[in-house]
């Protein structure tokens, strides 16, 4: 398990490389973390059932940000369907970073948003 | 099931009263509290204590998961869907006025009937008396000969526009056990909600919500070993999630802005501030201890010390009690009235053997005017009781008469 | 004030957090507890245990006793005309929300005016919501550049139909001590009822209700050294006889009658149920703890702790503080954002050395939007703090800083 | 001081003197003690400004009761204005009994009746 803070997440936090906005983007999800009041947009480009393009922006902290930036890349560029396999505990594990149940919140507040945003609902919260 | 074992888990009962050992019987009213209990809250104080909810530091996590376990624990034992149906109150008297204000008050204006019963607590009377004042109807089922509830009368009373049927599980003055299936179903064929007073009935026995099939049990910690200013509301899921908050401000909310607010999610949209967290965990704490006797044993314990009772009432002349003479259909509480001798009077003189019993209405005037009595005292038993405790009280009920000349 | 003689009193302190000592800056969310409050909640419930107001037995009329005494406490800590000002609630929240329940919902239709801050605590700010959404306005009084309350702003917005205005006494999040004697001025000038939200004040500085002239006042026991579950509303007794009861149940009753009832004198007409027993004696021992430190020596080692902390935050670059910079003008709560990082990075890593600050919007979100800040960090000390822990966390800082190459 | 249940008290619980109803009271007076539900009556016939019968009713334990009795023993014949001097305190230290603060309220239930009963209300409680 990486600890929370380890370089990777740090620099992924410092640089991510899935942050902006998309314009023309298919699907936009607003999600909020009430522990703390942050926020994030999830963007995304769906096209013939595919993910063409993903993108967060918002303000949160290193986890948030970094797993947000980790997250949009596993998804980029795969089927919608197959996205909705990310599950829970299969985006945790690809984190790897050891978490408290309060900072579990911080980490998994873009899953909920890409949840939503392909339309998995139930699974979202 | 070790009594003696038990006793010695509770450092009151080795205090002396007026130069007597003590001998408690008031557990009705509040229970005493085993080490164990004791230990937890000071356990938490010493090494865990911070705020809940808002930190992400390593005491706010260990008290966060502390206070939330001890939801897990509650929603446990009462076998509740989920956690999230657990609402931690100050007592079971919150609980019912939280129902009260979130559900009921918001439409009372569209009128409809609320039922409750003359056996029950003021808690489960005076806040329905303040939803009547706002516009519904206030109805109460009557109580039979043999101290039950008068099923015929609720039939009567029932109608479509019943909106709540709200009993009491176990009376706090006749022990009565009420057939909460029964009265369920009743409410529920009515299209009405059905609320169930727990307060005396959880501390003793397995209590199921799922099987009492109610929509609200509201139930106190501390006469179930736990500390005061702890109490709970179990609501089904859906009814929280539709009634509105009862009090506002902190962790209660999701977002705050001047013009409007997003409320957190349920069981949080109704504790609003900081919680009694110590309360929460030394309340966990004692069903920890309970489990471990379980509570068919407390029920059986429980039973066979009021069959005794019962017994050695019988042989008293000139001493009245209230109540089923079925031990199995009722709880440990013997109410009582001794000839010409004031309930005041007798509690007085046998506190001065070191015997302590409750006297007065018990908070419950109208059951005592329908008794007949302005009064009464009353002796109730939990785990910690055996048959001595009852043969003192037995005894010191004799010298009482023996003063008065009775 | 020997701060190392009170350090020992804390047993939490000797505490090791990820390897190092603890060291707490977390006060204004809840302040630790001294062995002597720990204390006296266990020797009650292992001496004293029973409950109150109903019993004539001898543990009874202790723990009556021991329950009013602490009500007598409490009304002299905070110079009340008589005990019967005061009603013990579970928290500060619960104590606005009554008087909002109680005072306000039954007059909200007829209208008028409700004036809070934009400095408040959600716990003054959404139970107003709430009265707003019954048929009062709502207004809230500005902040001005230099972190005080907008005096101007506030002359405007009040008005001859203002039926309240109520204030933090100081700012959970900026520290700022209002000018509460101005605002009580103002609001009585024009007719208006004056509440002061004290659960930032009563812990730390001398309060006196009379010299404050206000009308209600509130704060939380867990705050000032007390137990969880325990808080006070005080409000002049003239207001609680006129005020109509807020939870309704035992305890609060004179008289129940099915269609009738009597309620209780103040103050225990707005106490149903079962109280927190435990929780006023606990409250009572961390007021007698503090009254032989003595008020005026705590205020004065928080003002020269924050002269201190103000003093080596101004030497970190790129680390914004927020609040008065007068110490006098404050008290000892020091929020702060470190550029480009966020506060629960900077909490969490300060965590890992042991020291526990407060990140997040700290229950303040409209005074976060005012300051452009998302949320922020959040250190403050109480009478266990030294500079020492000052530098721990002026060390601990720099390391995150050094982490995240600011 | 004497004990609750002194012989003393417990006589006069058992055989009041002053106990019953004047049909024809010029003053009639009803309290309870929220303590317990307990009531009791006061009758006066107060005649050219002094007391010239006094009763006392009601349902009460024998500290209540024996204090009641005793109390009316002392103020009948009495004028009223010297019947008012009758303080709490004075009444207290006549009864001589030692009593726990619940029982006062008991005890005191018939002097809160009896000032009411004379037009001494703020004395009355
Ligand atoms: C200024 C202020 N008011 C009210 C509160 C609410 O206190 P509690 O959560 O104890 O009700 C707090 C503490 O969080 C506070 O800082
Ligand atoms: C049946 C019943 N309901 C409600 C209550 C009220 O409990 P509490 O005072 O803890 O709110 C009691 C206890 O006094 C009770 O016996």
């Amino acid at each position: 398990m990486l600890d929370m803070y380890a370089e990777e997440i740090l620099e992924r936090y410092k640089d991510p490389v899935n942050k902006g906005v998309i314009k023309n983007a298919t699907s936009e999800v607003h999600e909020t973390n009430p522990l703390c009041g942050d926020s994030l947009d999830i963007y995304l480009k769906i096209e013939s059932g595919k993910i063409t393009d993903a993108k967060f922006n918002g303000f949160g902290c290193a986890i948030s940000q970094a797993s947000a930036d980790i997250l949009l890349g596993i998804v980029k560029g795969k089927g919608v369907e197959n996205a909705k396999n990310t599950t829970k505990d299969n985006f945790l594990k690809t984190l790897g970073i050891s978490l408290s149940p309060a900072r579990l919140k911080c980490a998994l507040l873009s899953w909920h948003a890409l949840m939503i945003a392909i339309g998995n609902r139930q699974n979202g919260h | 099931m070790d009594v003696e074992k038990i006793k010695a888990d509770f450092p009151i009962l080795k205090r002396k009263i007026n130069g007597k050992k003590l001998v408690y019987l008031d557990s009705a009213a509040t229970s005493q509290k085993p080490v164990q209990v004791i230990s937890a809250i000071k356990e938490y104080y010493e090494n865990r204590n911070a705020n809940v909810s808002r930190s992400v530091h390593k005491l706010g996590e260990e008290a966060t998961e502390a206070y939330e376990n001890a939801r897990k624990t509650v929603a446990k034992l009462i076998n509740a869907n989920s956690e999230k149906e657990i609402i931690f109150v100050r007592n079971a008297t919150e609980g019912i006025n939280l129902v009260a204000y979130s559900y009921f008050l918001p439409v009372a204006q569209a009128g409809g009937k609320i039922i409750s019963t003359v056996m029950e607590h003021h808690s489960n009377i005076v806040p329905w008396q303040f939803i009547n004042s706002m516009g519904i109807d206030l109805k109460f089922v009557g109580v039979t000969k043999d101290f039950g509830l008068d099923m015929e009368n609720l039939n009567k009373i029932i109608s479509a526009g019943t909106k709540l049927v709200t009993i009491t599980h176990a009376s706090n003055v006749l022990g009565t056990i009420n057939d909460i299936n029964q009265v369920s179903k009743i409410a529920h064929d009515n299209g009405s909600l059905f609320m169930v007073d727990a307060a005396q009935s959880v501390p003793h026995m397995p209590v199921d919500v799922q099987k009492l099939d109610c929509d609200f049990l509201v139930f106190s910690g501390h006469k179930m070993l736990g500390p005061t200013g702890i109490g709970v509301l179990y609501a089904k899921e859906e009814h929280l999630e539709n009634m509105k908050p009862f009090n506002y401000g902190g962790d209660m909310i999701k977002e705050v802005g001047l013009e409007k607010t997003a409320f957190n999610d349920v069981p949080w949209k109704f504790e609003a501030g900081t919680p009694n967290i110590a309360g929460a965990i030394g309340l966990k704490a004692a069903v920890d201890y309970l489990n471990r006797i379980g509570f068919n044993s407390i029920r059986k314990h429980e039973t066979k010390l009021t069959k005794y009772s019962l017994g050695e009432f019988s042989k008293l002349d000139n001493v009245e009690t209230y109540g089923p003479s079925d031990a199995t259909k009722r709880g440990c509480v013997i109410s009582f009235n001794i000839k010409n001798v004031h309930p005041h009077d007798a509690a007085s003189l046998l506190d001065r053997q070191g015997i302590a019993i409750r006297s007065g209405h018990a908070c419950a005037q109208p059951l005592m005017e329908w008794l007949g009595a302005k009064a009464v005292a009353r002796a109730s038993g939990y785990i910690y009781n055996d048959k001595n405790d009852i043969d003192a009280l037995v005894g010191g009920i004799e010298k009482v008469k023996r003063m008065f000349g009775v």
